[in-house]
């Protein structure tokens, strides 16, 4: 529990921040605020987390709604049964930490306790993909989504931006089953003006157009948008769906790209193989059909370390490298 | 399947503190071993020892010590029991049936395509059933959440969770303790069934866990060692459990013998999983009911 | 350590089987012994399970090599990372738990101890999909697939009876990186008379045929060794390809099937949503091409319990309900 | 950045004992410190207080306790030392480069894109890192197999594994402590920074882990205490750990402040990640510098 005294003692320079003066710095991570007005309206939200607080901002939940607020120290499958023991007695515990403890750490916790006998747990697994920049492999997760859509009875969600988080906590509190919601570093621009009206398992239209479709997740779909802008420059023009749900999945979405534009580009920051692209893969292999199709992301690889903007740049995920691969496909 | 109920549960909602003498309880403990002899026959194959060291424990627990409702299993109030080491769960089929959580010709169908009842216990298709487990380790974090909760909805109901002594390897059991202790949870109880058998044989072979004692006590536990053979020994442990306002969990450390109550299972290192053909069927019911007919109970001792 | 005694006092009947005398059921579980065969020619192999050595016969190695074998106990991701500190020393460890706790509890150490530090560990996920059958979901790896493929720098192979489980230990055991081999329940009837030519990230060929090709993996290769007989009969001539390898993954293999034969049906005892069929659907699709595709497998649900072999004529994984999907995708 | 190896590191084959005296250990920490500053300067975010606390430590294993060959990092007899609090790989890369694993200006382009030095310590990059870390809870179990292919193979190298007291939180240390007596690894060492916060605050609010020294009792190890900032203890404590033939396991649980060191960082709920601006890195160096050129060390205690 972050016991708040002057959270700048001794400090001299404006450029200087610790932990406490760090929080605006994830304007993005608006969970711990939406859910802690979601319990002004109902008892049975809860937040755990595992020793991050302070760094997932679940703290602003804390503040408010200390009662319903538990920190768990660093035992993230301890808080993963707990939920499952709270959930069971009545409560919609959310609980978060890094995408790489949440969904391989917790893995089995997650399937075992949550998903098969569905609990109303809501998993926050964020600082996905390669997100933690520096922090290296440990903290990398490019394999979450694989992992939890290969969980049956386990609903998948991934937020673009702030305005999509509290959109999708708000569409996924009632889900009989557990979620994972699937989060980016907390510094993710606006893709939305103000929560987007989601439907269930259906991708987000963000811009229209016949050329090609890109069907892009988290951190992805701003790089997508400037993309289809960079790409609009020279005529053509891009179709951008946000796959904000990853399961249940929009088969009728990627069927009618199929057959409504000229081809098919998934961009995610998460391994090729089980993610995002490959769930477009199955449906369009399963279809029956053919189109261009092209799964962008990290190819199987661990990724260097580095800030993480520098090396979304790096593996392409910019609005440049989508567009040079969204070129090559429509060239092939 | 037939049913003995016991005069004490003929209302539906059962308190805490049943009446249940020692005798009364050897006679259920073996009951529970006959019954889970007669429901592996019908699977081929089973966890006989796993139940055969905590059939006392068993039999406390759901005639005695816990508050319950067959007719309402999901009762808020009712105290919840979690088996972490779930493979013992044909153990408690027969007693949830028998206390009217479901009719006894459910089970006829043990582990047949599509029952209800297998291996491991399933909260979503066996009323009666608090959580489920299968995966050693789990239950006793789901156990303090369970606790937890009972502390944020003011409720008084108890949490007892039964584990393996081999399952003191797992570390997610110590994730759990620690936490319990911190919380406060004097709601939560644990039971170490120390049967000194895991499952390639004896947990001092195989990954020692001893002192069993200090390691909880360490961890911010109240202890309590029990000899889980002997019925007063079982009863006076789970009729002293702190009230469930208090602030420090109990873990009951009950020395046992894993499969204790027929002779040829009794501390073997061969018996965690297996299958009685007729003959050695019929020489295991046999020592079982003799026993039962004498009014006598397991001998004690843990070794 | 299983200490030995007589495996059957007090014992009566011929019919009565305990844990030792037991062992001789899961036939299939050759590798202690092939390990030990191996371990006679190089030092460097150990042998590592966590409270199963009865369970999965590596006791078979420890009899010959007991200073080479280590039991942990029931603690699997000790067993993992333990593993690594032995690699990083020089040896050659393989560790061996049921494919639910392998894959799924120690998913985290797999990718951060193994795969990304190149730890040559080999992890036997024994008892994967639903073999286990009447112990449940618990005891159940129908996720093991789609989590293991995500894990860059892994290995993953699946022999489909003792044959191949000799073959395939010995075609990994230099490999540089760790290896995850899916192994079944011990009891898996021939497909190979001897242990057959593996070739690295190439399916095995166990029959040729025409008009439709099913690519299997682990138990799903005996029911459609069996559904092919049964299509034979109507005149319809099935190309069986064993999937032994599932990463590196035989993308010609697959280019092939769509080019030579009508069609392709997937079968695994495993979530289609991220296995086998996934692997097939991403190739099919960024072919550009198309073809008949279907992939059967545990539809994205939990399992029954019940006996092994009756779960799986329940999902169709027997000849005759394979031979059904085959004959329903070629109608399509 | 400067190179200021001691003489003791001219062979290329560094021995355990070697000599450091109290004060140039304390000078050597202080350098460490400053180092830390310095890079994280780089990156523009990083974990000076995780490294401050630990700082006596670190210099007495690499300039003193460790056996060591900058020249041969992966000689098969050289002593071992794991991070897993690996958070505070950017106080271990500066002591490495100095010691000759690999030239100073590698360190310029820490935590950049394809830098080899990031936030955690990556054995595949960087001469002179046992193993990867990064992930809490996992380098206690992978120092047991170091520790356990020592007596496989014969080899008298010793394992260190520093953790920190949040660590001690993930139930997977307890999984190693449990198997690192069973296998009577007295040639493993672990080093518990007990610097009395975690990263949501200090542990005892968070997920408190007292009474430690009971808790590695009871799991089978010898434990001594240091003043983790007191330059003798620790290199007493360090000179003292048993023969790597012995079969103890030993837990050196070190008294420490996380921040220690520079003051307004000393024990501050806020530390636990940050930057500092120009002029409060300049206070911070100053701070620091004069320590080392007064020949003082930071002041001792636990609190
Ligand atoms: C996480 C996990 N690992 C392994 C197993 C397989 N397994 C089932 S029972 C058992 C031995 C249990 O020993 P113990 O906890 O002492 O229980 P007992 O049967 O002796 O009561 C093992 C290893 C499991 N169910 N879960
Ligand atoms: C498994 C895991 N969970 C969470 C984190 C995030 N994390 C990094 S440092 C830290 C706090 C560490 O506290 P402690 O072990 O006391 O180390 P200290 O920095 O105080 O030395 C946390 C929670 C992590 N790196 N690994
Ligand atoms: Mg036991
Ligand atoms: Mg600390």
């Amino acid at each position: 529990m972050t016991e708040t005294t002057d959270p700048r003692p001794g400090l001299r320079d404006a450029r200087s921040w610790n932990m406490e003066t760090s929080l605006p710095l994830m304007y993005s991570f608006v969970h711990g605020e939406e859910l802690a007005d979601m319990a002004d309206d109902r008892d049975d939200i809860m937040v755990l987390t595992a020793d991050l607080a302070t760094s997932n901002r679940t703290n602003d939940f804390q503040h408010r709604h200390p009662d319903r607020f538990v920190d768990l120290g660093i035992a993230e499958q301890n808080m993963t049964s707990v939920a499952a023991g709270l959930a069971s007695a009545g409560f919609v515990p959310y609980i978060s930490t890094f995408a790489s403890f949440a969904a391989l750490m917790c893995a089995e916790q997650i399937r075992t306790d949550l998903a098969y006998p569905q609990m109303k747990v809501r998993v926050l697994g964020h600082h996905s993909g390669i997100s933690f920049g520096f922090y290296g492999t440990s903290h990398h997760a490019t394999e979450d989504i694989a992992i939890t859509r290969a969980i049956a009875g386990l609903t998948v969600v991934a937020p673009s931006d702030a305005a999509s988080t509290r959109a999708l906590l708000r569409a996924t509190v009632d889900e009989p089953g557990p979620v994972y919601v699937r989060m980016g570093r907390g510094r993710e621009k606006p893709i939305y003006d103000s929560p987007p009206e989601v439907s269930r398992g259906r991708f987000q239209l963000v811009r229209e157009g016949v050329d090609l479709t890109i069907i892009a997740t988290g951190i992805g779909v701003q790089g997508a948008v400037g993309a289809a802008g960079l790409l609009a420059a020279e005529g053509i023009e891009v179709r951008v769906l946000d796959a904000l749900w990853l399961k249940p999945f929009d088969v009728d979405g990627v069927l009618a790209a199929m057959s409504e534009t000229g081809g098919i580009l998934t961009v995610e920051d998460h391994n090729v193989m089980g993610g995002l692209g490959s769930a477009v893969a199955e449906v369009i292999a399963e279809s029956g059909g053919s189109t261009r199709f092209r799964r962008h992301g990290i190819q199987d690889e661990y990724a260097l370390i580095g800030p993480p903007t520098h090396l979304w740049r790096h593996y392409g995920l910019d609005p440049a490298g989508i567009a040079t691969r969204a070129r090559a496909l429509l060239g092939s | 399947m037939s049913s003995t109920s016991p005069p004490e549960t003929t209302s539906s909602r059962l308190d805490r503190g049943r009446v249940l003498t020692a005798q009364g309880l050897a006679w259920r403990a073996d009951w529970v071993r006959l019954k889970t002899v007669e429901l592996v026959e019908i699977a081929g194959s089973g966890h006989y020892s796993s139940v055969f060291s905590c059939a006392e424990i068993f039999a406390a627990l759901y005639y005695r010590a816990l508050r319950l409702d067959p007719k309402d299993p999901q009762w808020a109030d009712r105290d919840r029991f979690l088996l972490g080491k779930g493979h013992a769960a044909i153990g408690v089929y027969p007693m949830l049936a028998d206390l009217g959580f479901f009719p006894d010709d459910w089970l006829a169908d043990y582990a047949r395509v599509g029952s209800r009842f297998g291996d491991h216990p399933d909260m979503r298709k066996i009323p009666g059933i608090d959580f489920s487990s299968g995966s050693i380790g789990h239950n006793l974090s789901v156990g303090v959440g369970m606790a937890l909760a009972a502390r944020k909805q003011c409720r008084d109901f108890r949490t007892v969770v039964m584990i393996g002594d081999g399952e003191l390897n797992e570390g997610q059991v110590w994730e759990a303790a620690m936490s319990a202790a911190a919380f406060d949870l004097g709601n939560l109880t644990v039971i170490v069934d120390e049967n000194q058998m895991c499952l390639d044989g004896s947990v001092s072979a195989v990954m020692p866990v001893e002192p069993i004692v200090d390691k909880w006590r360490a961890f911010g536990w109240a202890v309590t060692e029990i000899d889980g053979h002997d019925p007063s020994s079982v009863i006076e442990a789970l009729d002293a459990l702190p009230a469930t306002d208090s602030s420090v969990p109990t873990c009951v450390l009950a020395h046992t013998r894993k499969g204790a109550g027929v002779s040829f299972m009794d501390l073997s290192l061969h018996w965690h999983l297996g299958y009685l053909g007729e003959v050695d069927r019929a020489d295991a019911e046999a020592e079982i009911t003799a026993r039962m007919e004498a009014g006598t109970s397991v001998p004690g001792g843990s070794r």
